[in-house]
């Protein structure tokens, strides 16, 4: 494991007055568990937009799996196997959960066949056992815009991991589920992260959460990353305490 | 060509932009507050140009003096902007603002196909033709070229008045403000307490207006016919989208734009005339999909 | 399958078709006449009066009794829905209502379209008030005839009308609508005027299209330009509308204006039009024709149209009742030639050949090749305190068989060859 | 038998033994097949959510296309001329498509219909070329390599157009199935995820709108054959809007439904040509209207309401 997995050189970016990509100098080994905390408007969303090629920045560069990633689109990033979740679910509200997952595992191999079906152009199983990770096997020909917020987020996911990546980026996979369904979330998440070995990142406002499942934590205020380290350390600095957790 | 043609192309080519500002002008209103092109945009303009006419004919046999006209061309898109442009708006428009793009442009191209056998069935199909004021406001030579001080003074100047009047309207004035309010949000303007349903009637029957407007003030110098509405949406069209959509100012610039050019065509290339207005549009929309004068982004990814 | 259903079509269309052979001998108890006209559109302006002829004239026909007692019966079809729609209109007619007889149409392109169709459907059609020389000249047709004149007499007689009035003029200018007819009547205008008079300059050709609306910049160009003279072959909507800017920016007064259709325009342009403009009308027809205004029959139709329709009539309403007159007298013909029996449509389209009738002014005489000989009439506009509108005078009649081009020729062609002398010909005689 | 398969049997039966009653009426069944055809096309961009206002332009350009081709060599075979039309449809949109898949919503639209104005003023203007607003007239061409007479050619035309309806109805069903088609649906519903799962939505789209303008190009070839006759008037905005009017009227959701549509516009028309000359118009937009307000999925979903996708619904957005 020579070269880190994603490291990003001095990111830089602003909206007006306000920086939102101060400087960051970030690496990230293969199978950590990385959970960016900050608070709303820190730069962690932009900052996942940036290494996903959604948003260019205005200095520095991103590598992946040791290229440069910095100038590609979305579509080329994720085919690489950086691929993110969204925080508000990103579906095809007119498709089933299944033919969801379909169009995904068959955005992996980037070709758009015109004539087999989509349900015979994909392999069966690896949509099944996608599904059947996320614990969405049994609402598989349920409309995906039908679905409850957790199982949408699920379904969000899913269309992520059947792209079979190397690193997933979940942007607050917890957000807007009730509190007593979050663990039981994260943990079918990690089950599914731990069945392929994806490194994973995921943007989490709940202490708990992290220090269960982080195996590295990294703090961002305005735009820099403040603290970067295991759990413990990270929620035990003073300043994280005090700008992030909020006492 | 001659140097003072280059003069005459533009007096012709402004007269012929203040009509195409005026059409323009209601049509890119409607798609500022309510997003959506109305199709039938074009038939208030064929209306109004009737109306204009019949009132016209109407106050000749009453042996009015023509100097009525300036009375009658402005009532005349009144009546026509309230009557159908509110029967539009209530009957059809408010009822599809939630509903999709495609579906709002499908109804609002019925309303135009309605619209156009409404004009045969009630106006028929002779041409109409009232022009006493146009000899009435008599003649002005500019380089030996005999101008109508109708289409050399009248119209132009209408149409920068209407544009001022329309401009602090919306400026200074409370429903005014509130038109803009609505059209930058509509949730926002109803959290607001805005009455956006008023608003939205208020916006289409003064944008209805204008079109009328429009139709009246060339009815003087033209033979109105059937069909004579579609022809002018598609141009107005070309003006909106090279302006950009919603973009009131850059309407009035573009409408000179393309009355120009089609001038200047007239005296240089007579043959691409009718093909100028929509080669500049397709120009504008491949460079600056946006149009000249908008900075929205031609798609949301 | 499907060449099972294909030979059940075949069976059944065929079935149809000898059907409609056998009835067209037998004397049929009335006879269905399908006539295409403008009933929307710019062109409706001759289209409708037109059609109220029809309907006026067929009543006066069938209260006279008809064809031998065989009544009449007219279905109209709208021209203005575009000439892909007219034609399955028009087929629709044809094969539906086993219309035997159709009088199409107005505009040239359509003529253009509708002949080969005729042909094709075997319809007896009368060509009752297009221009297009072409049609007949580029092809011979047996069941397609045409009751007046075509572009090529009209432009000569105009072209001549205008050296009558001014020999030594120096320049022209063209305004035409952007569309066959615009173009091909001058192509036939120039070529007769430069055969006649070649020194003369063409300084501007311009061509707005059809249905325009601002005629304002050509306007300007032309006064720009000063042409001695302006042709406009423009009717209906376009024409009023030229004319009406060209008249409010005194256009009129520097040029001499010379508008071959605008008799059809007169009544409804009132008094915008000065005196001393030259205006023809497609034919010989006029309500004050200086031979035939005395005549009963003209002044008892044009007296009756007026009754109905409070406006005189027009080139279009003369060629409607030309179409009709055609019809009938082709029909009495083939009966007398068939001994006193009802005559098959093919009689009847051979019967049309070399006929000679009379509409309402002089008498038509229909050559070989299916073309009218129809006279022309030109004038200069004159205000009179008897009407609301300018009337003509120093009216010419030009005698058709001196200014069509002769059987198999291509008038583009002939009309180079026209030699000055007609210039002088005795037989134009004009009127005051 | 599920309710779609028996309505495309139903119009098959209808426009097949209809002329054996009335012969006149086979005209007007190969041009509403042509429009089916055409609005086949538009109803592939409406499942991707974008509308075209100038699709007629595909229609208009092959059909010159053709008469171009059927002047130039009066013995083409009428087969060819179809499949030229095609041909030239889908090259028009390969390059037309080529930038105009950039964009999205009114802007697709207008600027398909400032292309399609600008062929349309181009036609009418260089009468030399293009017998201007009069249009071109064709000959009638051999078929299967026999020359026919005009009815005997219209009933093969009228079987061969049906025979492609049906086969083309397969053929889109088929594509709107596979991947691409239902790329096609997803970028509706939610282009930024169709990048994000790796699914370029310039190449989705592009093929969509290639795919739309060869069926318009090749109902454009039978207008052409049809009418022997091709005029600007096919290339004009409201032609393409009638387009999209028969696609949504007979709804995306089946293909059977472009030919609903077809068949209830070409019926309205005679119909109202017939009896009510001069408002044929007014009625289809009463219809139209109608439609939008009582069943804006089509006619079509009518037959099967679960199959077809809603065409209004909420959009997903980052």
């Amino acid at each position: 494991m020579s070269t880190p997995l994603l490291q990003t050189t001095d990111l830089q970016l602003a909206f007006g007055a306000v920086v939102v990509a101060d400087h960051i100098n970030f690496s990230l080994a293969r199978g950590e568990r990385l959970a960016v905390i900050g608070q709303n408007g820190a730069g962690k969303t932009t900052f996942i937009n940036i290494c996903t090629g959604l948003i260019r920045p205005q200095g520095g560069s991103v590598h992946f799996d040791g290229e440069d990633v910095t100038r590609l689109s979305p579509r080329v990033i994720a085919s690489r196997g950086m691929v993110r979740s969204f925080q508000l679910p990103q579906l095809f509200s007119e498709h089933t959960v299944r033919d969801c997952v379909r169009l995904a595992a068959a955005g992996k191999s980037g070709r758009l066949g015109l004539w087999t079906p989509l349900a015979q152009a994909v392999s069966k199983d690896a949509v099944d056992s996608v599904l059947e990770m996320v614990g969405l096997a049994a609402r598989g020909d349920a409309l995906s815009a039908a679905l409850p917020e957790g199982q949408r987020k699920l379904l969000d996911i899913a269309m992520a991991l059947v792209l079979e990546p190397k690193l997933l980026i979940l942007d607050e996979p917890t957000s807007g589920v009730s509190t007593d369904e979050k663990h039981g979330l994260m943990a079918t998440i990690m089950r599914a992260l731990d069945a392929q070995k994806v490194t994973a990142i995921f943007v989490e406002h709940d202490v708990d959460i992290v220090s269960q499942y982080a195996t590295r934590v990294a703090a961002w205020i305005a735009g820099r990353i403040a603290a970067d380290g295991t759990p413990e350390q990270v929620l035990a600095d003073l300043e994280v305490r005090k700008n992030v957790i909020g006492e | 060509m001659p140097q003072e043609l280059y003069a005459l192309a533009v007096l012709d080519g402004l007269s012929y932009a203040a009509l195409l500002f005026l059409v323009a002008l209601g049509m890119t209103l409607v798609f500022g507050v309510m997003n959506i092109i109305n199709m039938a945009h074009g038939s208030f303009y064929a209306l109004g140009g009737y109306m204009a006419a019949t009132l016209g004919g109407w106050a000749v046999a009453q042996g009015a003096s023509p100097a009525w006209s300036l009375l009658i061309l402005p009532l005349a898109a009144v009546i026509v902007g309230c009557l159908f442009g509110g029967l539009m708006e209530t009957a059809l428009m408010r009822r599809i603002y939630d509903k999709d793009p495609i579906l709002q442009l499908l109804v609002t191209f019925s309303a135009f196909m309605i619209f156009e056998d409404f004009q045969r069935l009630v106006w028929g199909t002779q041409p109409y033709f009232v022009s006493d004021i146009v000899n009435y406001l008599g003649t002005t030579d500019v380089f030996g070229i005999t101008y109508t001080r109708y289409q050399l003074l009248l119209l132009p100047s209408v149409a920068l008045v209407v544009f001022v009047a329309l401009r602090s309207f919306l400026k200074y004035s409370s429903v005014g403000r509130q038109i803009v309010a609505v059209s930058h949000n509509r949730e926002v303007s109803t959290a607001m307490g805005i009455n956006v349903r008023r608003i939205s009637l208020v916006t289409f029957v003064v944008a209805s207006i204008l079109g009328a407007l429009a139709g009246a003030l060339a009815s003087p110098t033209v033979s109105w016919v059937p069909g004579i509405g579609a022809e002018m949406i598609v141009l107005s069209f070309a003006v909106v989208a090279t302006a950009g959509l919603g973009q009131i100012e850059g309407a009035l610039v573009a409408a000179i734009l393309i009355g120009l050019a089609r001038s200047f065509s007239v005296y240089m290339l007579p043959e691409l005339e009718v093909l100028v207005p929509y080669l500049i549009m397709v120009l504008v929309l491949l460079f600056r999909p946006q149009g000249l004068f908008s900075v929205a982004k031609a798609r949301r990814v | 399958m499907k060449m099972s259903v294909l030979s059940r079509l075949l069976v059944g269309a065929l079935s149809v078709l000898v059907a409609a052979g056998a009835l067209a001998q037998v004397k049929p108890a009335e006879l269905k006449v399908g006539i295409t006209t403008f009933l929307s559109g710019p062109a409706s302006v001759f289209g409708v009066p037109a059609k109220v002829a029809a309907e006026l004239y067929i009543e006066q026909i069938n209260a006279a009794g008809g064809i031998n007692g065989v009544k009449l019966v007219p279905s109209f079809i709208d021209e203005g829905v575009g000439a892909d729609k007219l034609l399955s209109e028009y087929r629709r007619v044809v094969q539906e209502g086993g219309t035997r007889v159709m009088l199409a149409g107005i505009s040239s392109g359509n003529c253009n379209i509708i002949a080969p169709v005729a042909e094709d459907l075997k319809v007896l059609n009368i060509m009752w008030d297009c221009g297009t020389e072409k049609v007949l000249e580029d092809k011979r047709y047996r069941y397609v005839t045409r009751t007046q004149a075509n572009a090529t007499t009209e432009m000569v007689a105009s072209v001549l009308y205008l050296l009558k009035t001014r020999p030594d003029m120096k320049s022209i200018a063209v305004m035409n609508q952007d569309y066959a007819w615009g173009r091909d009547s001058w192509e036939l205008f120039r070529n007769t005027l430069l055969a006649l008079k070649p020194d003369v300059k063409i300084v501007a050709e311009l061509f707005p299209k059809f249905g325009a609306t601002d005629y304002s910049t050509e306007i300007s160009r032309l006064q720009a330009l000063r042409p001695e003279v302006i042709l406009s072959t423009a009717w209906g909507g376009d024409l009023d509308t030229f004319v009406r800017q060209a008249a409010q920016r005194g256009l009129m007064k520097s040029s001499l204006f010379i508008l071959p259709l605008a008799e059809s325009s007169l009544e409804r342009l009132g008094t915008t039009l000065p005196d001393g403009v030259i205006v023809g009308a497609r034919g010989d027809h006029y309500f004050l024709h200086p031979q035939q205004k005395d005549d009963p029959k003209l002044k008892n139709f044009v007296q009756k149209f007026r009754e109905n329709t409070g406006s005189y009539p027009i080139y279009s309403v003369y060629h409607m009742v030309q179409g009709l007159d055609g019809l009938v007298a082709g029909y009495q013909k083939a009966i007398k030639a068939n001994k006193g029996q009802w005559p098959s449509t093919e009689q009847v389209a051979d019967a049309m050949r070399g006929l000679e009738f009379r509409g309402l002014t002089n008498v038509v005489k229909i050559r070989e090749d299916g073309q009218g000989l129809e006279d022309q009439l030109l004038g200069l506009t004159k205000k009179t305190p008897e009407y609301k509108f300018p009337i003509l005078e120093k009216i010419v009649i030009y005698p058709a068989e001196l200014i069509t081009t002769p059987v198999g020729q291509k008038s583009p062609e002939w009309v180079k060859t026209i030699k000055p002398e007609l210039l002088s010909n005795p037989r134009f005689k004009q009127y005051n | 038998m599920t309710k779609p398969k028996i309505a495309v049997i139903a119009l098959v039966l209808l426009a097949l033994l209809l002329p054996l009653a009335l012969p006149w009426i086979k005209t007007p069944l190969i041009l509403g097949t042509a429009f089916g055809i055409a609005a086949l096309g538009i109803s592939i961009l409406i499942v991707s959510g974008q509308i075209s206002f100038g699709h007629a332009l595909f229609v208009c350009g092959s059909g010159y296309a053709v008469a171009f081709a059927a002047r130039q060599w009066p013995d083409l075979d009428s087969v060819l001329l179809l499949a030229l039309g095609a041909g030239v449809g889908a090259l028009l949109g390969v390059v037309v498509g080529s930038f105009v898949v950039r964009y999205r919503g009114i802007f697709f639209g207008m600027l398909n219909l400032a292309l399609s104005m600008v062929l349309f003023a181009a036609l009418g203007k260089f009468f030399t070329l293009t017998g201007g607003t009069d249009g071109l007239r064709l000959e009638r061409s051999p078929f299967f390599g026999l020359t026919m007479a005009r009815d005997q050619y219209e009933s093969v035309l009228l079987v061969t157009c049906v025979v492609l309806a049906l086969l083309l109805g397969w053929l889109v069903q088929r594509y709107l199935r596979s991947v691409a088609g239902q790329a096609l649906a997803a970028l509706k519903s939610n282009e930024t995820r169709l990048e994000y799962v790796g699914i370029s939505a310039y190449q989705t789209l592009w093929i969509g709108y290639i795919m739309s303008a060869a069926l318009c190009g090749l109902s454009g070839a039978m207008f052409a054959i049809a009418q022997g006759l091709v005029t600007p008037e096919m290339g004009y905005w409201v032609r393409s809007g009638e387009i999209v009017f028969v696609a949504i009227l007979g709804g995306v959701g089946h293909p059977v439904g472009a030919f609903i549509g077809a068949g209830i516009f070409e019926f309205v028309k005679l119909f109202a040509a017939a009896y009510l000359t001069g408002a044929w118009q007014m009625v289809l937009g009463f219809v139209l209207i109608g439609m939008v307000f009582l069943a804006p999925r089509g006619v079509s979903a009518l037959l099967e309401p679960r199959s077809s996708l809603p065409i209004d619904n909420e959009q997903e957005r980052p």
